[in-house]
């Protein structure tokens, strides 16, 4: 049983089914890259609100700051921020069977949750010894560098091949063909 | 020593075959004369004939129950429970017939010599003779039915080839084929009569078999099951006969069998391989004798096929084929006599008809010779001072076919209608027709005999100049001649050597108790006055053309029946051969190709349609593999909750 | 060489394959070497037969001169050879036939010699292999790898829809093959369970007794997956399509080798798995079978009657022929068996020289229509009186191979049931009407067609060719024994495996014979 | 509250023992790190200086991975990562399918004009996500490990940026693909929530101890993540995005996928499989539901990817379609895996088997590719025996190899597979199995017509055949034709690595 | 005070995620597509830090980090390849990327 006060909750929970539906409806891609970033500030507070206070910082600054500004970056360099109306183009019948399919999997997911058995032995990390340990960060940080050593180096690794895939693929090859590999 | 008589022909054959192939046949080679091929073969026979007299006499010599000579050359298939070995046994009936073949096969390669004198390649003609030769010995000298079973198909072979000698006559041809597929449909009666054999006795050695039915059957006559399967084994040998021996279902051959050369005729198609058939059942008569409806059945097949073959040799046109109609009816005759079990008297006829009838054809041969192949006897007709030594031969062996008393003919027919008459499965019914076919016969005979020697020469002169055939084929005609008119005395009713000589193989079969003796003299009259009869009618008849060409226009009908063989030919085409041949048409193109490829094919193609319609759904936008995953994952998620909800 | 004397049998199956990739290094251009070198590998595979002949002595142990070497352990397959009296004379025959073939293709193979010869030489080390190899797993492999150069040599020379063919003839084959793993792998697994080892040896899986009993029991869907695959190769009648189309497009040389080895393949398989692996299966399904087989003989009899191109007439043939050797095996009698074995051997003779011959013709006309010919034998006496004498090996002469083939699968087959028999017997008639019918459009007749009137008779090489069969068909009539002698215990073996006692022991004390 | 012991010091030190085990890792990451340097030195050449580099790499890699295989299981990381005969093994695929990838794809750049050394250092980091996947024993590591590999390979995919279809294929496999690690890690979130730890071996005792085993969200977040494995290998419901993909991307690339990407993807599925308890942790009614849906999804895959395959023209496409088919029959392996005596061992020879042929396959189209993969339609190929008769023959060697025909190593593999799915009982499925690899031997032969029965195209010139690519290919041939002959060094490597599991 | 059921929590990240999944499918618009596997990732964190919650266990948030940055990074090779598709092709839109279908 999560001690969270219900109305902040369902404060930020309306506001973040409320913001994705504008991201998938909405028709200018700038929108919808806006309600994304409400979206992820009410990701941030509901993680607040579950004493996970390192992830709602991270959540702020690594999605809402990085990732939507690349985002919104791309959408201005492509000038793709025309309205497309691609939804009306799909076929009333493929709307129904989607809708249909997700609803369906949203119905045995519940039936998973509402079934769920209540954990027995809870693990040593429960709020209150996180806060005699120092805080939610200082946990997290010193078990990122003990027991999840492997995870963390392998990100650097992932970062890595990420850079190269990037340059990889977007560099233009403009001057001169088969030029041994003097890129811009 | 029995070897000897095998191998001498063989011999022959393989000189004048490695001969003819190696040094003849390529082209541009000389082919050999008539002469030197003819004298290696002739003298091959001629020496197995004179083995064949020294075995007959060594035989003479032995006592009465125990004469048999029986070497075992190899052993030629042991295998599982079977083990055959190539032996040879000659015995009182096979020494006969040994004599028969090497004898009168001698004096028709004597008359080859000069027959073929202008034929290309006689070296062939000599090997497949010598080859015939050779095959007719197995058959004969065979000491078990295998043995007898390859020389039963070898001859069968040799008269394909020698039949379709002249191959570039596709006529020809296919009488050679129609030949050898006759016989063969009759050997398989022979192979499951065979089969029969060894499944219900154990064993295919005649020697062997003998014993085991005596001490299986002893004196009482078998029943239930055993009499099922000894007549059926002699139905399906007998079925073998009809066909090797041309009798009423499978004669179609013989006739056509005339498309070879005249030799040929003379010495296969009437002394020698057809009379296999009566040696196969004589052989086994101890076996025909258990089963009474095999007797009956072998009765009336002969006495129908003797008096239908009679019916259709009064109306032909061509020499040789009245010869040929004259030899299926005589073979009637034969095994009219083993049916009533008086297989001795049958080979008896054997032995008289093979003098004659070989001098007939013989004679016939000569007279085509001199007309320069000319064979219809309506364009023939007063030869008699052209070729007065053929004529004379020739009369002759008319006389002994009429069956007139001095002549051999009368001899051996005379004993087989007393004895149709008057032994107990005879019946009076065999008899009449066997009396009506004699007079046929004699009316037909003669009917030949006036077209061709008497009356007026109605081919024309210049054309046609007839002349005397060479010494060398008049001297064998001499010497058959002797033997057709001698020939009788050694079968003389009530003091014949050649039933006391058969007596250990061939029962003298004693008349029923019903008949008194005198019955014999009276018959014995009564079928000469028959002959004579026939005789007269003919000579009546035929003396100037019109009369015959009146009745044959007021008969018509029966005359067109007649002249086309009862139909017996078209019948087969219709009823066999061409449904035969539409069935395997509608199988291969209907059932091969339509059923069974199209099936096969059916599942590739089905694969292909599905490849193709499965293909389809790769629609290559992004958006119907997304819906497409999604579906397959609430699919398999709603299962998988399914389970447990 | 000790190592040669003891491993006979290896030396036997890869010589050919390791002869064929030292001539690869021939180079392209030089044809005739390709030729002679294939030819001369050939003789010396021959030579090697001819030796295993002699190290064969019948009274010894079932299989001899056994070679073992552990192959896959941990699944029990080993690399298993052994030969006994049946395949002794199938080695034999294929050794002596390739030669033959090779000589017989000089001229009439001009584009791609190299690859053609190491394909040929290729496809007799599968065969000697497959009928050789005494574990299942190394069975099958040789039994499939038997399928790629003949695909090959059907495909590359063949005739004009060559590819059509190829590939009929390998999927046919394959679908039965495949079908007949499934049944090795549930045999090796129920070897596994009840005998504890894991084995693929043919002799340890006769140990497995497989639950027999009804139509469907296990014991009888594996025998008839092992008999479907068989049936294919044999061919038995429903499944033999693919023959006729193989034999037309393949080139000579592999028609030859397809009818004379590749289809006693089948057989040998009855003969060796499908028999003694399932006894009660053979017994419960011995009246289809000897149905089938004797249909198989009337109907390619039939067929082979109305065909109009002479390869696919003696396609028909075989059919015809191989039937008998069902019916002989299905009667399960020692002197039918015996017959149906030596019928292979016949078979593989007197086919073998009719395609060649058929070829020679093709070489000169390049047609196989049998109304573009016609009176033949005026303008080739020579090959007129060899085609005749192998004409009448086909229809069973007595005298010839073909009559005791013949005549003791008739004879053995009346035993068990008289009625296939007689149905069987028909087949001789019709054979003789087919071969003859055919004999005579060809070879009698005036010479019609102006083409045929310069034909060149027979050369010295292909009566080289020739000479061998027609010996052969002689020999193998009249003095069969030297075949039985060392067939014989094998064949006893073989009955006594398929558990059933020879019922014509039970007539030999009936009377002496 | 005693204070958390947080801080582990030890966990962070790596004794030698696991510096040895770790060596194939930590080479590979060097490797592809000093590549990545030299690409930028310009002065040094870097078109040759990356390549050997790389290909310096992947042999060490190989030859450091070797001892690995005899080797006990060493658990590194805090037990996140395990060094056993089993990753050993699988590395031992990736590297050498990594290997002749960049053997084969020097000459193919060179004429695609796209020689630029970032492609050489990508393959390295793909080679080293899918190393790290094989021996992963986390789920979130495997995630990271999966993400890595798949990263570098849609930049791959993409690689011939002018090209549209390259694009088209790069973007459709990124989506998808994303959207398919979206639900797969949503499964392991299911799987944490219900037995509180990623651990794939605490996951299995949790399964027994808690009786997570039948609850709901066990099922559903497990089957999840089967869902997502399945969509790596390309099963039936999620394979729709392969034959675009592997038509779009570069050939070297394609053969790389097949390969290498199938082979990791099926090692950790294996793993993970394992770890879900199927075969001994989960309740009776999940086990039988998903062994149902398994079978259905494997009787699927091996249907569509043969009966497709018979309809296709472009050599790239039937090879996909093949491969899609061959993922059937590897399924059939891994139903039948837990219940035969034989267990995993004869999927990993199949993997090996599989691995060897493909790539020979994609060297040959490598090689007679022409400029942007034209000229790989059938009627291209025919007559190629007359032309170069020894890409002919190797081909014919890897197509009789895939269609599983005795003398070859895909045949040695398909026995051993269906052997142990009949062992397992699976009878119907192996039948099932044999009839679609009936239908195979059909598109496979179709091919060889083409090129040994058919006469050349006019004009068609024999393609040139560098150093490089003619090693690549007959040691292709040799480990086909040897495998196919001498089995058991393979099967023994197998049944060791899969002992450990 | 009331306390929210886990479960809730749960069931709100299902259809965020959701919502993320049928936009994948529903949009054409490449762009939208990306954010919505940026939505679907999130409500995974979510979960991840719901469950580490319940079972007072810190591994759910550590993994949750680890997740953030895969995201990133896949975002930004997703908007590479956008970009380089957009240099050939013009257009961000999934139906003209049908080249290769069959």
């Amino acid at each position: 049983m999560l001690s969270v006060s219900p109305v902040f909750f369902y404060l930020f929970a309306g506001l973040a089914i409320a913001c994705s539906l504008l991201v998938v409806f909405k028709k200018n891609p700038v929108s919808s890259a806006f309600s994304l970033v409400l979206v992820f500030f009410a990701f941030a507070g509901i993680y607040a609100l579950l004493d996970a206070h390192l992830i709602a910082a991270i959540q702020i600054l690594v999605y809402a700051g990085a990732v939507m500004v690349l985002f919104v970056f791309v959408i201005m360099l492509l000038n793709a921020d025309a309205p497309s109306l691609d939804i009306a183009r799909t076929s009333a019948a493929l709307k129904v069977a989607i809708l249909a399919g997700c609803l369906a999997m949203l119905a045995f997911f519940v039936v998973a949750f509402k079934r769920m058995s209540p954990p027995a032995p809870l693990g040593p990390y429960t709020a209150e010894a996180v806060e005699a340990a120092g805080g939610n960060t200082r946990v997290i940080s010193q078990l990122m560098f003990s027991e999840y050593v492997l995870p963390f180096e392998l990100t650097s690794v992932l970062l890595l091949a990420a850079i190269v895939a990037v340059v990889a693929i977007a560099m233009r090859n403009a001057k001169k063909p088969g030029s041994a590999g003097k890129e811009a | 020593m029995l070897g000897l008589i095998l191998l001498f022909p063989l011999i022959g054959f393989l000189i004048n075959g490695l001969w003819y192939a190696v040094l003849q046949a390529p082209q541009g080679r000389k082919k050999a004369g008539s002469l030197a091929t003819g004298l290696v073969a002739s003298s091959a026979i001629f020496l197995s004939f004179a083995v064949g007299v020294v075995a007959f006499v060594q035989l003479a010599g032995m006592p009465e129950g125990a004469r048999v000579i029986e070497n075992n050359l190899f052993s030629w298939i042991k295998v599982g429970g079977l083990s055959l070995d190539f032996v040879l046994r000659v015995d009182p009936l096979s020494s006969l017939f040994v004599l028969v073949i090497a004898g009168i096969g001698t004096l028709i390669h004597v008359y080859s010599i000069g027959y073929m004198s202008h034929d290309e390649t006689p070296g062939r003609f000599f090997a497949y003779l010598n080859l015939f030769c050779f095959s007719m010995l197995v058959l004969v000298l065979g000491g078990a039915l295998p043995l007898l079973f390859l020389g039963w198909e070898g001859v069968g072979l040799c008269s394909y080839l020698l039949i379709g000698y002249w191959y570039q006559d596709i006529e020809k041809a296919k009488a050679g084929k129609k030949a050898f597929i006759a016989n063969r449909v009759g050997d398989l009666g022979f192979l499951l009569g065979m089969f029969l054999i060894y499944t219900t006795f154990g064993t295919m050695d005649f020697s062997a078999l003998r014993e085991v039915v005596v001490q299986r059957f002893g004196g009482m006559a078998p029943a239930g099951a055993e009499l099922a399967a000894v007549t059926g084994i002699c139905l399906l040998l007998f079925v073998g006969c009809t066909g090797k021996s041309a009798q009423i279902p499978l004669y179609v051959w013989l006739p056509d069998a005339m498309a070879g050369p005249t030799p040929v005729s003379a010495l296969i198609h009437a002394a020698t391989m057809v009379t296999s058939g009566i040696y196969l059942v004589a052989r086994l008569d101890f076996l025909y004798a258990l089963s009474p409806t095999a007797l009956e059945v072998m009765a009336w097949v002969g006495g129908l096929t003797a008096f239908v073959a009679a019916t259709i040799a009064v109306v032909q046109t061509d020499i040789k084929r009245v010869l040929a109609y004259s030899t299926v009816s005589q073979l009637g005759y034969m095994f009219l006599a083993c049916g009533v079990g008086a297989t001795g008297a049958g080979v008896f006829h054997v032995i008289t008809h093979a003098f004659f009838k070989a001098l007939l054809f013989l004679g016939a041969g000569s007279v085509i010779h001199g007309m320069h192949e000319e064979q219809d006897i309506l364009k023939m007709g007063g030869l008699k001072k052209h070729m007065p030594r053929t004529f004379l031969v020739v009369t002759v062996a008319w006389l002994a076919i009429c069956g007139l008393p001095p002549f051999s003919g009368f001899f051996s027919k005379d004993e087989i209608l007393w004895m149709a008459f008057a032994s107990n499965q005879g019946n009076r019914v065999l008899w009449a027709l066997g009396l009506l076919t004699a007079m046929m016969t004699a009316f037909y005979m003669t009917r030949m005999w006036i077209h061709t020697f008497m009356g007026s020469e109605r081919f024309d002169h210049h054309k046609v100049h007839p002349h005397e055939s060479p010494i060398v084929m008049v001297a064998p005609l001499y010497v058959l001649a002797v033997l057709s008119a001698a020939g009788g005395f050694m079968g003389v009713p009530h003091a014949s050597w050649l039933a006391h000589w058969l007596e250990p193989i061939v029962p003298h079969v004693v008349p029923a108790e019903g008949v008194n003796h005198s019955m014999e003299w009276v018959l014995m009259a009564v079928s000469v006055a028959v002959a004579l009869l026939g005789m007269f009618a003919a000579h009546r008849l035929f003396r100037d053309l019109r009369r015959p060409e009146a009745l044959k226009a007021r008969w018509a009908f029966i005359h067109k029946v007649l002249w086309n063989k009862w139909f017996v030919d078209e019948l087969y085409e219709g009823a066999l051969i061409r449904p035969i041949g539409r069935v395997s048409q509608a199988l291969w193109r209907g059932f091969d190709v339509a059923v069974i490829d199209r099936i096969v094919l059916g599942f590739g193609r089905a694969s292909e349609w599905s490849g193709q319609t499965l293909r389809l759904a790769q629609t290559g936008s992004l958006q119907a593999y997304a819906v497409f995953l999604l579906l397959g994952l609430v699919l398999t998620l709603g299962y998988m909750i399914y389970g447990l909800v | 060489m000790a190592w040669f004397e003891s491993h006979l049998l290896s030396t036997l199956v890869f010589l050919p394959l390791l002869w064929a990739v030292a001539g690869l290094v021939i180079p392209g251009k030089f044809r005739k070497t390709h030729a002679v070198w294939a030819l001369l590998g050939s003789f010396l595979v021959f030579a090697v037969s001819l030796r295993l002949y002699g190290a064969f002595d019948a009274g010894g142990a079932e299989f001899q001169l056994a070679e073992r070497a552990e192959w896959l352990p941990s699944l029990g397959i080993a690399y298993l050879l052994g030969m006994d009296g049946i395949s002794l004379w199938l080695l034999v025959l294929t050794t002596f036939l390739t030669p033959l073939v090779i000589l017989g293709s000089f001229s009439a193979i001009q584009e791609r010699t190299k690859e053609y010869y190491f394909l040929l030489l290729f496809l007799e080390t599968g065969m000697l292999g497959a009928l050789v190899a005494l574990d299942v797993f190394l069975f099958y492999v040789f039994w499939e790898a038997m399928l790629i150069p003949m695909y090959f040599l059907i495909g590359i020379w063949g005739g004009k829809d060559r590819v059509y063919a190829a590939m009929k003839f390998f999927l046919y084959t394959v679908v039965g093959s495949l079908l007949m793993l499934v049944a090795i792998f549930y045999l090796a697994y129920a070897h596994k369970v009840q005998l504890g080892a894991y084995s693929t040896a043919i002799v340890d899986l006769y140990r497995v007794n497989v639950p027999g009993g009804g139509w469907l029991s296990v014991q009888s869907i594996l025998f008839l997956a092992f008999a479907l695959a068989f049936a294919i190769k044999v061919p038995l009648f429903p499944v033999h399509t693919w023959l006729p189309d193989a034999h037309v497009q393949a080139p000579t040389a592999g028609s030859v080798i397809l009818a004379g080895v590749l289809l006693k393949m089948g057989g040998y398989g009855f003969i060796r798995f499908a028999f003694p692996l399932f006894p009660e299966a053979v017994v419960l399904y011995q009246p289809v079978f000897l149905g089938l087989g004797a249909v198989a003989i009337v109907y390619g009899a039939w067929v082979a009657m109305v065909q109009p191109d002479i390869k696919k007439l003696v396609a028909y043939s075989s059919v015809s022929h191989m039937g008998f050797v069902i019916l002989g095996l299905f009667s399960l009698n020692s002197i039918a068996a015996a017959g149906s074995v030596y019928q292979m051997l016949n078979h593989g003779v007197s086919t073998g020289a009719l395609f060649l011959m058929v070829g020679m013709i093709y070489e000169r006309r390049h047609t196989r229509m049998i109304s573009d010919f016609g009176g033949i034998t005026k303008v080739m006496p020579i090959f007129a009186i060899i085609f005749m004498i192998v004409t009448l090996s086909s229809i069973a002469l007595p005298g010839t191979n073909g009559f005791v083939g013949e005549f003791l699968i008739l004879l053995g087959t009346w035993k068990t049931s008289p009625w296939a028999a007689a149905a069987a017997g028909t087949g001789v008639i019709f054979g003789a009407v087919y071969m003859l019918w055919m004999f005579q459009r060809v070879m009698f007749g005036p010479v019609t067609n102006p083409e045929n009137e310069k034909l060149r008779d027979l050369s010295g090489r292909e009566l080289a060719v020739l000479a061998p069969l027609v010996v052969a068909i002689f020999f193998m009539g009249i003095y069969p024994n030297f075949f039985f002698e060392k067939m014989e215990p094998s064949i006893q073996r073989f009955l006594e495996r398929a558990q059933v006692k020879s019922t014509e022991t039970a007539i030999a004390d009936l009377g002496r014979n | 509250m005693e204070n958390l012991v947080t801080i582990r010091p030890e966990l962070l030190g790596l004794a030698t023992v696991e510096l040895e085990a770790l060596s194939p890792h930590f080479a590979v990451l060097g490797g592809a790190v000093l590549a990545l340097v030299l690409s930028v030195v310009r002065w040094l050449q870097p078109k040759w200086s990356v390549f050997l580099v790389s290909v310096a790499t992947a042999l060490l890699g190989a030859t450091l991975s070797f001892p690995g295989l005899s080797g006990a299981a060493l658990a590194v990381f805090n037990g996140m990562m395990v060094v056993d005969p089993y990753s050993s093994f699988f590395n031992l695929i990736f590297l050498l399918s990594a290997l002749i990838t960049l053997l084969i794809s020097f000459r193919y750049l060179d004429s695609e004009k796209l020689q630029h050394p970032e492609y050489y250092v990508l393959v390295l980091f793909s080679a080293l996500g899918m190393m790290l996947m094989a021996s992963a024993r986390e789920l979130v590591v495997l995630f990271i490990a999966l993400e890595t590999m798949s990263l570098s390979v849609y930049s791959l995919v993409s690689f011939r940026r002018a090209d549209r279809r390259a694009n088209e294929a790069a973007m459709k496999y990124f989506i998808l693909g994303g959207a398919a690690s979206a639900i797969m890690l949503y499964g392991v979130a299911l799987v944490y929530g219900a037995t509180g730890t990623t651990h794939i071996q605490a996951i299995l005792e949790r399964l027994a101890s808690r009786g997570a085993g039948e609850s709901v969200l066990f099922s559903v977040g497990a089957w999840l993540i089967v869902a997502g494995f399945l969509f790596k290998v390309a099963s039936v419901p999620f394979h729709m995005w392969m034959p675009d993909v592997y038509e779009g991307a570069p050939v070297p690339i394609t053969g790389f996928m097949t390969t290498g990407l199938k082979a990791a993807a099926f090692a950790a599925f294996v793993r993970v499989f394992l770890s879900l308890g199927y075969g001994k942790g989960l309740s009776e009614a999940v086990e039988t539901n998903l062994h149902h849906i398994l079978w259905v999804c494997a009787v699927m895959t091996m249907v569509v990817g043969n009966v497709i395959a018979l309809t296709q023209t472009n050599l790239k496409r039937i090879l996909a379609y093949s491969s899609i088919a061959h993922t059937g029959y590897l399924m059939v392996g891994l139903i039948a895996a837990p219940r035969g005596t034989e267990g995993y061992s004869s999927l990993l020879v199949y993997l090996a088997a599989y691995a060897a042929m493909n790539l020979g396959a994609f060297i040959v189209l490598t090689l007679l590719a022409g400029k942007g993969d034209a000229g790989l339609n059938l009627h291209d190929l025919s007559g190629i025996s007359k032309k170069n008769p020894v890409l002919a023959f190797s081909m014919a060697v890897f197509l009789f190899s895939m269609a599983g025909v005795p003398p070859t190593a895909g045949f040695v593999a398909k026995y051993l597979l269906f052997y142990s799915a009949v062992q397992a009982g699976e009878v119907p499925l192996v039948i099932i199995a044999v009839l679609c690899s009936a239908i195979s031997v059909y598109y496979y032969l179709r091919v060889l017509v083409y090129m040994y029965m058919r006469d050349p195209i006019a004009g068609a010139t024999s393609a040139r055949v560098p150093v490089w690519s003619v090693m690549a290919l007959a040691s292709m041939v040799i480990v086909t034709l040897q495998v196919g002959l001498l089995p058991s060094p393979l099967v023994e490597m197998a049944r060791k690595a899969v002992a450990g599991l | 005070m009331q306390v929210v059921e886990p479960w809730v929590v749960l069931t709100f990240a299902a259809t965020i995620f959701l919502i993320g999944l049928g936009g994948l499918m529903l949009r054409r618009n490449i762009l939208v597509i990306l954010m919505c596997i940026e939505l679907m990732l999130n409500s995974v964190n979510l979960s991840f830090v719901t469950f580490s919650r319940m079972h007072g266990d810190m591994a759910g948030q550590v993994s949750v980090f680890f997740i953030i940055v895969v995201a990133a990074a896949e975002s930004a090779v997703g908007l590479g390849l956008l970009i380089a598709m957009f240099r050939t092709l013009r257009s961000v839109d999934t139906d003209d990327i049908r080249l290769l279908r069959e």
